[in-house]
C-alpha cells in the first residue's frame, strides 16, 4: 500500500497521478476464512481491520450484497458524539470517540473527523430536567460535558430563535462532538483492512448459512459457499432477514429514517445542534451544504425511502429554530433503514448459534460508534467472549429486563 | 381570545346568571366573501353502542327521532338533532344545549338492559362555520381529503385531519361547512383559517 | 406516501393514521407459566419481515378504529385492510422481484 | 453600448420599455420576458461565475432549470438567496444579483490560484493529506470549508409568507410542451379533472424555440389555440411557474409554484412569495421533454461555450443571438436547426462535426443557409481570454474517434453551440421507482413502461414525448394525445370518443455518431487542457479515470469519490457523459454500469415553501384552558407541557420566580390555593367489564370500588414499568372517570383502545375522552372547605363527603363534580365544571376566597407541595425504568387480584433483583443549599472524574413549609441505604454532602 501523505501527493502529480495504486484488492472469495464478517459497512469493516490489526487474525473476509458503505454509512448525517445517559452507553460510545479522535492517522486516510462542538438544546423544564441529569451522568464518567445558557448557546449560534415556540432554555455541549466524513469512513477502513491481507468482495450476497449441530460453518452466497470457522453479521438494514436465515428472531424493528441536505453555502453554521423534544437535528458539512436529520417514520420497511410528511415535520422545527434559512433550498432528500430496538441501544452479542455473532440495532446511532463497535466486535470475535464493554448488550437483557433504556430517559410524561 | 361574554342562561334554583365562555364565541372573519364564526352552545353527546344490535338502533332511533346512521360518514337529521356517524359503534348527537340531560337520561333508561355508553360531550368541541365561495380551498390547505364538490357533496360528513387537529367536516351546502374541533385546539384551528382567508389569491 | 385503506372509512392518505407493528400478537394468558425467554419473545422479539409484513393501524384522524393492514414492507406496496379477529389473508406471490426477500 | 446582442425583433418579451437590473454592482438593461441569463448574454456578459473546486470562469451553459455555471446571488439583505440560477431568475425592474464563490471579482479571483494548482487536486485528494498532525485538521479545515460553499445564506429572517395545499386530479401533466399539451386536453375532453404544470412562465416548452409549423401554424399560434381549448374545459388547472420536484409512492408529487418572486421584493401586497402543491393524482402523465447532452472535449467549460439548443432558445424565446462567430460543434441532426436559425440571425456559422458522411435533407439546408461544414472533426481547444473565447483548434478525427490525426486549425470564434444528443428527462419516473432502460440506437435511458406496472404499481403513470426519447414532433404530439386518453381512461372515463389530428412537415434525421469522449492533441489529463464531463463539481475525465484507478467501480462510488452529479445541478446534463465514460473505461455498456438512482427535489426547493403557511404561530398549536383568559390577565408565567400552556407560577409586580413558588406554597398550607387543573387528562368508562377492565389496566383491585368512591391507580407497562397514574372515580354502576396525567391523556387513551379493539373486543366497556369537557379548579388548604361552603348549600364535612369520595352539586349556581382528592396532602377540593363554565367558577372561587387570601399557584408549587409530601409525578421521577417496587410502592401491587399488564415482567431476573434503583427522599447537610435536577449521587468522592454513581436526583425544591430544600432521588438499593451519607459533585468540581431519607417531608 503507498502511503497517503502530502508528499505522495505532490510525487503522483508529477506524472498526472497515473501511479496510485487501487484503494483495496478485489478477490475472488477463498475457499474458507478464519472469520467472515458479513456487511461491509463501517461496522463490518471496522471489525476486519481490528481483527487483522489487534487480534492478529487476518484470515478474514468481508462480505458485501453491494458496495461497500452503500447502506446507512453512506447514508447518515455523519454526527459523532458520546454524551450518552446510561454508563454502558457511555462505555461504548466513548470507546469509539477515544478511536476517532486518532483515526485518520491510524488509517492513514483523511476520514475528515472534526470536533466542532455539539449541541443538545433543552425547551422544556422536563428537557432541562433530561439533559440535567444526562449533562452530569456524561461529566462523572469523565466525558466532557458543559451546560450552556440561552445566551450561551445563542453566542455559539447567533442566528438562532431562542424564543420560539419551545423557547431555548437552555442546552448541553459536548465540545469533542462533531462529525466525519462518512464515506471516508468505510474507504479507509477498507483500504488499512485490505493492507493487513482482509478480503473484501463485493456484489456477493449471503443466502444463507451453514450450520452442524447448531455451530455456524460458513455462509452461502451468490458467488457460492465461503466456509468460516467464525461468522459475525453488521448488516444494518437486514438483521433481521439474516437472523432469519439463522433460524432465531431478534428485538428489532426496522423503519425507514430520512435526511436531507441544502444547497452549500458559505460558512455559517460551525457546530452540530441536536434539539431532540422538536426533532430538529442539524450540521454544515465542509461541502457547505446544511445537513438536516428528519425523524422517522412509525411503520416497518426495508424500501429506503419515507413519506414527504416526515420532511415537512423536519424542515418546519428547523425554520422556527432558524428562520433565516427559509430562503435556503433543499438540495437532495433519501432515505436509510434503521434498526430499532425497544430501549434504543444495539445488540452486540452471541447468537442461538454457536460461533454466530450479531452486532445491529444501532437505530439512528450507528454511525458514530463505528470505530468503537467494530473494535470491540473484532475483539469478542477473536475471544469467543464478549469483550467487556460490548457483555451489557447482550440479546439475552430483553429476556431478563436489564435493559440499557436511552429511549426512556428522554420519554415525555407529566 | 376565550373570554367573551355569553347570553345570559339560568344558573338553577339560585336564579343567578352565569358568565359561559367558549374559545371563539362572538368573534367573527370576513375576509372578502368567505366568513368564519363559531357557533357556540351546541349540545353534543357521544354515543355508544352495537350496530348489529336491532334494538340498540331501534330503541335509539326511537329517542332521537331519525334513524341511527349505519353507514360510514353519513348523519341523520331530525328537527334539531343531528346524528353523525363517529365509528362502526360511535355515533355523536347534535341537540340544543339545554335537551342534553334529558336525552341522555332518556337513552340510558330506554337501552338500560342493553350495552351501550352515552356520554356530554357539549363542551369536549366547539363548532366552526366557515361559509363562502372558497371554503373548498380553504379547508385543503390543511385537509388532505379531496373535497372536490363532486367527491365531497352537500350533506357529508367526516372526521379528518386538519393540520395537526382532528375535525369533525359537515357540508350544508356548497359554500357553507361546520368543522368541529376540540375545545383546546379551537385557536389553533381558527388562526389557521384565518391565514388561509388571508392568502386566497383574489 | 402511502395510502391506507381504514375498512370503516376507506381510503385515506396515510397522515390521518398511524401504524402500531406486527399484528397477530395474543397476549398469553398463564403469563405466570412463561419462561423468561416465553415472555420476552411476546413482549420484544418481532419478525420484522422483509416481504409480506402483517401490522396494525389506527385510524387516529377519523373513526378510531384499530385494524390491520398487509403490506409489503420492500416494495411498500399494500395487499389490503382487515378488520381486527378477521384471519390474516394469504398472499402467495410477493407483488414484485424486488419485494422477494 | 446597451444590449449590443439583441435582435431588432423576437422574443417573448415587452419591449416597450426596458427594464433596470444590476449585476455586480454595474446596472444594465433587459426587457420583461428575460431572464437574467438571456439579459446578461444580450449586454454581451459571458463570465458569470467560479466554478466550485478550481474556480475556473465560467459562463451561462444552458436556457433552463438544468444550468450547471450561471449560479448568482440574487438580491441583498433579507431577500438574498444563494446559489439562483440566472437562466431561471426572470427578470424584473430593480433585479439585484452578485455573482458568487470568487475574491474580489469574478474577472479577477484568488481563488483561481487551485486552478493553477490544479494538479495537486485531483478527485479525493483530501483523503490522502492533511492527517498528520491529526491536531491540525481542524486548521487544514477552516481553509477548505471557507474554499467550499457557493453563495451566502441570509443573514435575517424571512420577510416573505409561504403557501401550502393539498390537491386532488384524475390526471396530473407534467410538462407543458407539445406532448403535454395534447396529454391535458385529451384527459381534460374525456371529462377528467387535470393539473397541467410547467416550471417555465411560459406553456408551450421546446416549441417556443421552434420554427417547426404545426397543421399549417407556427407554433405560437398552435400554442394558444391549444391553451384556449384548455381554459374553456370544467375542472383543468393550469399552473405555470411550477416546478414538479418530487414523485412519491401512491401518486403523492409535490409541486413548487412561484406566485410573486418574478415581480422582485418591492412588489405590492403581502401575497405569498411559492406555493406548495402537495397533490395526489389518479394517473400522471410525464411529458417532462430532454436536456440537450454536451460532448465531452478540451477545454469544454470556458464561457462561450453553451448548449447548441440553448442558443436557439435564447434567439427564439428571448431575442438575443450570444455570439457574431459561432461553431457549433455536433454529433447529431438536431443542432443543425440552431446552426440555421443563428445565421439567420445573422451570425457566421461553421458546423463541426464529428460524423464522417453528412448527408440528408436538413444537411443540405443548411448549407443552402451557407453554413460552411468540417466534417470528420472535433475542438481540440478553446482559447479564451478576459471574459470571452478568442479563437478555438480544431482537427480531425482518426477512423476509432478516440485520437487526432492531421493539422491542428485555428478559427476565430466567439460562442461553440455544442450538442451530444439529448438525453431524456427520467429524474420524476426514476424517483417514482420506475426502472430505466437503454435505448443503444438513441443512447439515452428511457422510462421502462413494459415492467413499469408490475414494478411501480402503486405510482400508475404515462412516460410521453421526448421523455421517452420520441424527439420527432409528430410523435411528441400523438403520444401525448393518446396518453392523456389512457390516463383519463385508467381514471375511470370514457376516452374512446376524442380524436385529435395533427400534422407537421419535419425532415428525417440522420443517426447520431457516440464518441463520448473527443481526444485532444494530448493524452487525456496529461497536459493542460481538461476534459469536463461536469462543469458544476469540476470533475473531469481524468477524475473518473483515477476514481477506476483506485477501485471504485461502482458507479455510487465514483460519484461520491469524484462528487459528480452531487452539485445544485444534480448533474442533469452530466449524468449520461460521467456513465458513458465509466462504462468506457472499464470497457462495458452504459446499462452494465448502471444508473445513479435520481432523488427529489428535481430542482432545489426552498425550506420556507416546505413550511408554507405552519411557521410562527401556526407551527404548532398552543391548547388552552377555559380560564386561561384569567391567567392571562393576571400575569401567569407559562410552562410548556405537551402541548398544553400551563401556568408555572403568579408573580406579584417583579417578584422573583422564587419568591413567587415560595408565596404560592405557603399560601396553600396556611390558608388556600387554587390551581387549574383542567389539563388532566379525563376518560369516561361505562359497561359492566369497566371494573375488569380497571384490574388489568391497574396494579391494584378495583372489584370494590363503590359508587362516589376514588382510588388512585398505577398503570405499567407490558415492561412492568410505570408509565401513568391518576386517581379514578365510580360514578354509579359500572361507570368510572378516570383521570392521566397531562401529558399522557393520549397514550392511556389509545393503551385503553388498543387493548379494547385488538385484545379483548368481547369486554363490554366504552372509553371516552372527556379531557376537555371538564374545566378543573383544585382548591387546597385548611381553609379551603370554608370557601367552598360559601358557594354551594351541599354540606362538605367528611361525613358528607368523606376524603376520597365525589359528590355531584352545584358550585356558584353551577353544576359541578366535586372530588374530595388531594395531591398537597392538605384538605383540597377539585372542582370539575363543563368547560363553559371553568372562567366562572374559578372566578367566583377566587372572589369567595378573597377574605382567606386565596392564592392562585402554578405548576411549580404544586411540584414543590406535592414533593413535601412525597408523592411521585410520573416522568419526572420515574423514567420507564422504574416499578411500583422502586418507588416504595408494594402496597400498590395486587397479590390477590390475578394477572394485569406488565405484572409477569415483575418475575424477570433483572426486574426481581435487590439493589435496584429505588426511590428515597434526599437532604442536603446545608439546609439552604438546593441540589440541583438530575445530579448525581456517589459513595465516594474523587478529586476529578470518573467516579461511581449510585443514582441521580429526580426533584429538588426549597421547601418553604418543611423551612429548608428537599429532594427526592433513584438510589440504588435506596431503601436499604436509609440514613447513610453519600455526595452530591457538580461538573464545577463543587460538591455536597446528603443523607437519603425518607420521601415524605411532611407528616399530617
Amino acid at each position: 500500500m503507498n502511503r497517503y501523505s502530502i508528499f505522495s501527493l505532490i510525487r503522483n502529480s508529477v506524472n498526472y497521478h497515473q501511479d496510485w495504486q487501487r484503494a483495496w484488492r478485489s478477490p475472488e472469495p477463498k475457499k474458507e476464512y478464519d472469520v467472515v464478517i458479513v456487511g461491509g459497512g463501517g461496522h463490518g469493516l471496522a471489525t476486519a481491520y481490528y481483527l487483522a490489526k489487534e487480534c492478529g487474525i487476518t484470515n478474514v473476509a468481508v462480505i458485501e450484497k453491494g458496495w461497500i458503505g452503500g447502506g446507512n454509512t453512506g447514508r447518515n448525517t455523519t454526527i459523532v458524539r458520546s454524551n450518552y445517559l446510561w454508563d454502558e452507553s457511555a462505555g461504548i460510545y466513548e470507546h469509539a470517540m477515544k478511536l476517532w479522535e486518532n483515526l485518520s492517522t491510524d488509517l492513514n486516510y483523511n476520514v475528515m473527523f472534526s470536533q466542532r462542538g455539539l449541541l443538545h438544546l433543552a425547551h422544556s423544564v422536563h428537557d432541562m430536567q433530561e439533559i440535567g441529569r444526562r449533562g452530569n451522568a456524561i461529566h462523572l464518567n469523565g466525558i466532557d460535558s458543559e451546560f450552556l445558557s440561552p445566551a450561551q448557546v445563542k453566542e455559539m449560534v447567533p442566528f438562532i430563535n431562542i424564543n420560539c415556540r419551545y423557547p431555548v432554555m437552555g442546552a448541553l455541549l459536548q465540545k469533542r462532538g462533531g462529525t466525519a466524513r462518512h464515506d471516508a469512513v468505510a474507504w479507509g477502513y477498507a483500504r488499512a483492512a485490505d493492507a493487513l491481507g482482509v478480503d473484501i468482495i463485493q456484489n456477493c450476497e449471503v443466502t444463507g448459512f451453514r450450520m452442524e449441530n447448531n455451530v455456524v460453518k460458513g455462509v452461502e452466497t451468490s458467488r457460492g459457499f465461503i466456509g468460516a470457522k467464525k461468522v459475525g453479521c453488521v448488516v444494518a438494514g437486514n438483521c433481521s432477514v439474516l437472523a432469519e436465515m439463522a433460524g432465531f428472531r431478534l428485538p428489532i424493528e426496522s423503519f425507514p429514517l430520512q435526511a436531507l441536505v441544502s444547497e452549500p453555502i458559505k460558512p455559517i453554521l460551525d457546530c452540530v445542534v441536536m434539539s431532540g423534544s422538536i426533532h430538529a437535528y442539524i450540521s454544515q458539512s465542509d461541502k457547505g451544504e446544511l445537513v438536516i436529520g428528519a425523524g422517522s417514520d412509525t411503520y416497518n420497511s426495508y424500501s429506503q425511502r419515507g413519506g414527504f410528511n416526515v420532511i415537512e415535520e423536519t424542515v418546519g422545527p428547523v425554520v422556527e429554530l432558524y428562520p433565516i434559512f427559509s430562503r435556503m433550498k433543499m438540495l437532495r432528500q433519501w432515505g436509510g433503514i434503521v434498526d430499532v430496538t425497544v430501549d434504543r441501544s444495539p445488540l452486540i452479542s452471541k447468537t442461538p448459534v454457536d460461533n454466530l455473532f450479531f452486532n445491529c440495532g444501532w437505530g439512528t446511532g450507528g454511525f458514530k460508534a463505528t470505530p468503537g463497535s467494530g473494535n470491540v466486535f473484532a475483539h469478542s470475535i477473536a475471544r469467543g467472549e464478549m469483550h467487556p464493554i460490548a457483555e451489557p448488550f447482550s440479546i439475552n437483557r430483553f429476556n431478563s429486563g436489564a435493559l440499557i433504556d436511552e429511549g426512556a430517559a428522554a420519554a415525555v410524561a407529566h | 381570545m376565550g373570554d367573551q361574554q355569553s347570553d345570559v342562561v339560568n344558573g338553577g334554583e339560585k336564579d343567578v346568571t352565569i358568565k359561559t365562555t367558549s374559545p371563539a364565541y362572538n368573534r367573527q372573519r370576513i375576509e372578502g366573501d368567505n366568513t368564519l364564526i363559531e357557533l357556540p352552545w351546541i349540545g353534543k353527546i357521544n354515543l355508544r353502542g352495537n350496530a348489529e344490535n336491532k334494538r340498540f338502533i331501534e330503541k335509539v332511533a326511537a329517542v332521537v327521532g331519525c334513524a341511527l346512521p349505519v353507514e360510514a360518514n353519513t348523519q341523520e337529521q331530525h328537527k334539531s338533532i343531528t346524528v353523525f356517524w363517529l365509528g362502526p359503534d360511535e355515533w355523536l348527537i347534535h341537540c340544543e344545549i339545554d335537551a342534553v340531560a334529558e336525552l341522555m337520561e332518556k337513552i340510558k333508561s330506554d337501552l338500560s338492559s342493553i350495552h351501550h355508553a352515552v356520554t356530554d360531550v357539549s363542551d369536549y368541541y366547539t363548532v366552526l362555520q366557515l361559509q363562502g365561495p372558497d371554503v373548498t380551498a380553504l379547508l385543503r390547505k390543511g385537509c388532505p381529503l379531496d373535497l372536490h364538490p363532486e367527491v365531497f357533496k352537500s350533506s357529508h360528513c367526516t372526521q379528518t385531519r386538519f393540520g395537526h387537529a382532528s375535525v369533525l367536516l359537515h357540508k350544508l351546502d356548497k359554500s357553507t361547512f361546520n368543522i368541529q374541533i376540540r375545545w383546546s385546539y379551537t385557536e389553533y384551528l381558527w388562526d389557521y383559517l384565518v391565514s388561509a382567508m388571508d392568502a386566497i389569491d383574489r | 406516501m402511502l395510502v391506507i385503506e381504514c375498512p370503516w372509512c376507506g381510503k385515506r392518505d396515510q397522515t390521518e393514521f398511524s401504524c402500531h407493528g406486527e399484528a397477530h400478537i395474543a397476549r398469553p394468558l398463564n403469563t405466570e407459566e412463561l419462561s423468561e425467554e416465553e415472555w420476552g419473545n411476546y413482549v420484544f422479539f418481532r419478525s420484522n419481515t422483509k416481504g409480506v409484513h402483517y401490522e396494525r393501524w389506527v385510524h387516529d384522524h377519523g373513526c378510531r378504529r384499530w385494524f390491520n393492514v398487509a403490506r409489503n414492507t420492500h416494495s411498500d406496496h399494500i395487499y389490503g385492510s382487515y378488520k381486527p379477529g378477521e384471519a390474516a389473508p394469504t398472499i402467495d406471490a410477493p407483488d414484485t422481484p424486488e419485494a422477494k426477500s | 453600448m446597451s444590449q449590443k446582442n439583441r435582435l431588432e425583433q423576437g422574443g417573448l418579451l415587452n419591449r416597450t420599455k426596458p427594464i433596470r437590473f444590476w449585476y455586480d454592482d454595474k446596472g444594465y438593461e433587459g426587457y420583461t420576458g428575460d431572464t437574467l441569463a438571456s439579459a446578461l448574454l444580450a449586454n454581451g456578459v459571458n463570465l458569470v461565475g467560479r466554478s466550485f473546486k478550481y474556480h475556473r470562469p465560467r459562463g451561462v451553459f444552458t436556457a433552463g432549470s438544468e444550468e450547471p455555471n450561471a449560479l448568482v446571488q440574487l438580491e441583498k439583505g433579507a431577500y438574498t438567496e444563494p446559489n439562483r440560477r440566472a437562466t431561471e431568475v426572470e427578470l424584473y425592474e430593480g433585479l439585484t444579483a452578485r455573482s458568487q464563490n470568487c475574491w474580489p471579482s469574478v474577472n479577477f479571483d484568488i481563488g483561481a490560484i487551485n486552478s493553477v494548482l490544479s494538479r495537486l487536486f485531483p478527485a479525493g485528494f483530501y483523503y490522502k493529506t492533511f492527517m498528520w498532525p491529526q491536531s491540525l485538521w481542524m486548521t487544514y479545515e477552516k481553509f477548505i470549508r471557507k474554499a467550499a460553499g457557493l453563495g451566502v445564506s441570509p443573514m435575517e429572517s424571512d420577510p416573505d409568507s409561504y403557501d401550502k395545499t393539498f390537491a386532488h386530479c384524475d390526471v396530473l401533466v407534467v410538462g407543458g410542451g407539445p406532448a403535454g399539451l395534447q396529454a391535458a386536453l385529451a384527459a381534460g375532453k374525456a371529462g377528467a379533472r387535470v393539473m397541467l404544470v410547467d416550471e417555465k412562465n411560459n406553456f408551450g416548452g421546446s416549441l417556443l424555440s421552434d420554427t417547426a409549423e404545426i397543421n399549417g401554424k407556427s407554433t405560437r399560434e398552435w400554442i394558444d389555440q391549444q391553451l384556449n381549448e384548455l381554459r374553456k374545459l370544467e375542472n383543468i388547472t393550469l399552473l405555470e411557474r411550477t416546478t414538479l420536484t418530487g414523485y412519491y409512492d401512491y401518486n403523492f408529487l409535490v409541486a413548487n409554484q412561484r406566485l410573486n418572486e418574478h415581480l422582485g421584493p418591492n412588489r405590492a401586497g403581502s401575497a405569498p412569495k411559492e406555493r406548495l402543491w402537495k397533490i395526489r393524482a389518479k394517473q400522471v402523465v410525464l411529458a417532462t421533454g430532454a436536456i440537450e447532452r454536451p460532448m465531452v472535449f478540451a477545454d469544454n467549460d470556458r464561457p462561450g461555450v453553451m448548449l447548441a439548443n440553448a442558443i436557439r432558445t435564447y434567439i427564439h424565446r428571448f431575442g438575443v443571438l450570444p455570439g457574431k462567430q459561432i461553431t457549433v460543434l455536433t454529433n447529431n441532426d438536431s443542432a443543425y436547426f440552431t446552426a440555421i436559425d443563428a445565421s439567420k440571425a445573422g451570425a457566421q456559422v461553421t458546423i463541426v462535426d464529428i460524423r464522417q458522411n453528412l448527408s440528408g435533407e436538413i444537411f443540405e439546408k443548411a448549407q443552402q443557409a451557407g453554413i460552411k461544414f468540417i466534417s470528420n472533426s472535433t475542438i481540440t481547444g478553446v482559447d479564451y481570454a478576459k471574459g470571452k473565447i478568442r479563437h478555438i483548434e480544431i482537427m480531425h478525427l482518426n477512423t476509432a474517434g478516440d485520437d487526432v490525426t492531421g493539422p491542428k486549425t485555428t478559427h476565430s470564434c466567439d460562442l461553440v453551440g455544442v450538442s451530444g444528443g439529448w438525453t431524456p428527462t427520467v429524474h420524476l419516473y426514476s424517483q417514482a421507482k420506475g426502472k430505466l432502460k437503454f435505448l443503444d440506437d438513441k443512447h439515452c435511458f428511457v422510462p421502462d413502461t413494459e415492467t413499469q406496472n408490475t414494478l411501480n404499481q402503486n405510482n400508475p403513470s404515462f412516460s410521453v414525448g421526448a421523455c421517452n426519447a420520441s424527439y420527432a414532433l409528430i410523435d411528441c404530439l400523438t403520444e401525448g394525445f393518446d396518453a392523456g386518453k389512457s390516463a383519463a381512461t385508467a381514471a375511470g372515463f370514457d376516452a374512446s370518443e376524442i380524436t385529435t389530428d395533427v400534422s407537421c412537415i419535419e425532415p428525417q434525421s440522420a443517426p447520431l455518431r457516440a464518441l463520448w469522449i473527443l481526444p485532444c492533441d494530448h493524452p487525456l489529463g496529461q497536459g493542460k487542457k481538461k476534459h469536463f464531463h461536469e462543469l458544476h463539481n469540476d470533475s473531469t475525465v481524468a477524475d473518473i479515470e483515477l476514481a477506476a484507478r483506485e477501485g471504485f467501480e461502482s458507479v455510487e462510488h465514483v460519484k461520491r469519490y469524484t462528487t459528480t452529479g452531487m452539485g445544485t445541478d444534480q448533474g442533469k446534463t452530466s449524468n449520461l457523459n460521467a456513465l458513458a465514460v465509466l462504462s468506457n473505461l472499464r470497457n462495458t455498456s452504459i446499462p452494465a454500469v448502471g444508473t445513479t438512482t435520481f432523488r427529489p427535489p428535481f430542482t432545489p426547493l426552498t425550506l420556507g415553501s416546505v413550511v408554507g403557511q405552519e411557521r410562527r404561530e401556526l407551527f404548532l398549536q398552543k391548547r388552552k384552558t377555559a380560564m386561561h383568559a384569567w391567567h392571562d390577565r393576571n400575569g401567569a408565567v407559562y410552562e410548556d407541557v405537551g402541548d398544553w400552556k400551563r401556568p408555572f407560577y403568579f408573580p406579584n409586580a417583579n417578584e422573583s420566580m422564587h419568591d413567587s413558588v415560595q408565596r404560592e406554597c405557603l399560601a396553600v398550607r396556611n390558608s388556600a390555593g387554587l390551581l387549574d387543573a383542567s389539563t388532566l387528562g379525563k376518560i369516561d368508562l361505562q359497561g359492566r367489564d369497566a371494573s375488569k377492565l380497571l384490574n388489568i389496566l391497574y396494579t391494584n383491585a378495583w372489584s370494590k370500588l363503590a359508587p362516589q368512591k376514588c382510588r388512585y391507580g398505577l398503570m405499567l407497562n407490558e415492561h412492568g414499568m410505570v408509565f401513568d397514574d391518576g386517581v379514578t372515580t365510580c360514578l354509579g354502576e359500572n361507570h368510572y372517570h378516570m383521570t392521566t396525567t397531562s401529558g399522557g391523556a393520549a397514550r392511556v387513551m389509545s393503551w385503553i383502545e388498543e387493548w379494547l379493539q385488538t385484545e379483548w373486543p368481547e369486554m363490554e366497556v366504552y372509553a371516552t375522552s372527556v379531557t376537555e369537557q371538564w374545566a378543573v379548579a383544585s382548591l387546597n388548604g385548611p381553609n379551603s372547605r370554608k370557601i367552598l361552603e360559601k358557594l354551594t348549600d351541599h354540606p362538605l364535612d367528611l361525613e358528607s363527603i368523606p376524603f376520597m369520595s365525589m359528590r355531584e352539586m352545584e358550585i356558584a349556581g353551577i353544576p359541578a363534580r366535586v372530588f374530595h382528592i388531594s395531591f398537597t396532602g392538605e384538605l383540597a377540593f377539585e372542582i370539575n365544571v363543563p368547560a363553559r363554565y371553568g372562567l366562572a367558577l374559578w372566578e367566583a372561587v377566587m372572589k369567595a376566597g378573597k377574605e382567606f387570601d386565596i392564592c392562585p399557584y402554578g405548576t411549580e408549587a404544586m411540584h414543590v407541595l406535592r414533593a413535601e409530601k412525597g408523592f411521585i409525578i410520573v416522568g419526572q421521577d420515574t423514567d420507564g425504568t422504574v416499578t411500583p417496587m422502586d418507588l416504595g410502592m408494594d402496597w400498590i401491587v395486587s397479590k390477590k387480584k390475578g394477572d394485569f399488564l406488565g405484572r409477569r415482567s415483575f418475575l424477570r431476573s433483572d426486574t426481581s433483583r435487590k439493589g435496584r434503583k429505588q426511590l428515597v427522599g434526599v437532604l442536603t447537610e446545608n439546609p439552604t443549599s438546593v441540589l440541583p435536577e438530575g445530579a448525581h449521587l456517589v459513595e465516594t468522592l474523587k478529586d476529578k472524574p470518573p467516579m461511581n454513581m449510585i443514582g441521580h436526583i429526580t426533584s429538588s425544591y426549597m421547601s418553604p413549609n418543611v423551612g429548608r430544600s428537599i429532594a427526592m432521588a433513584l438510589v440504588k438499593d435506596g431503601v436499604n441505604r436509609k440514613g447513610q451519607s453519600f455526595y452530591v459533585p457538580a461538573i464545577d468540581g463543587s460538591s455536597q454532602k446528603v443523607t437519603l431519607t425518607d420521601p415524605i417531608f411532611i407528616e399530617k
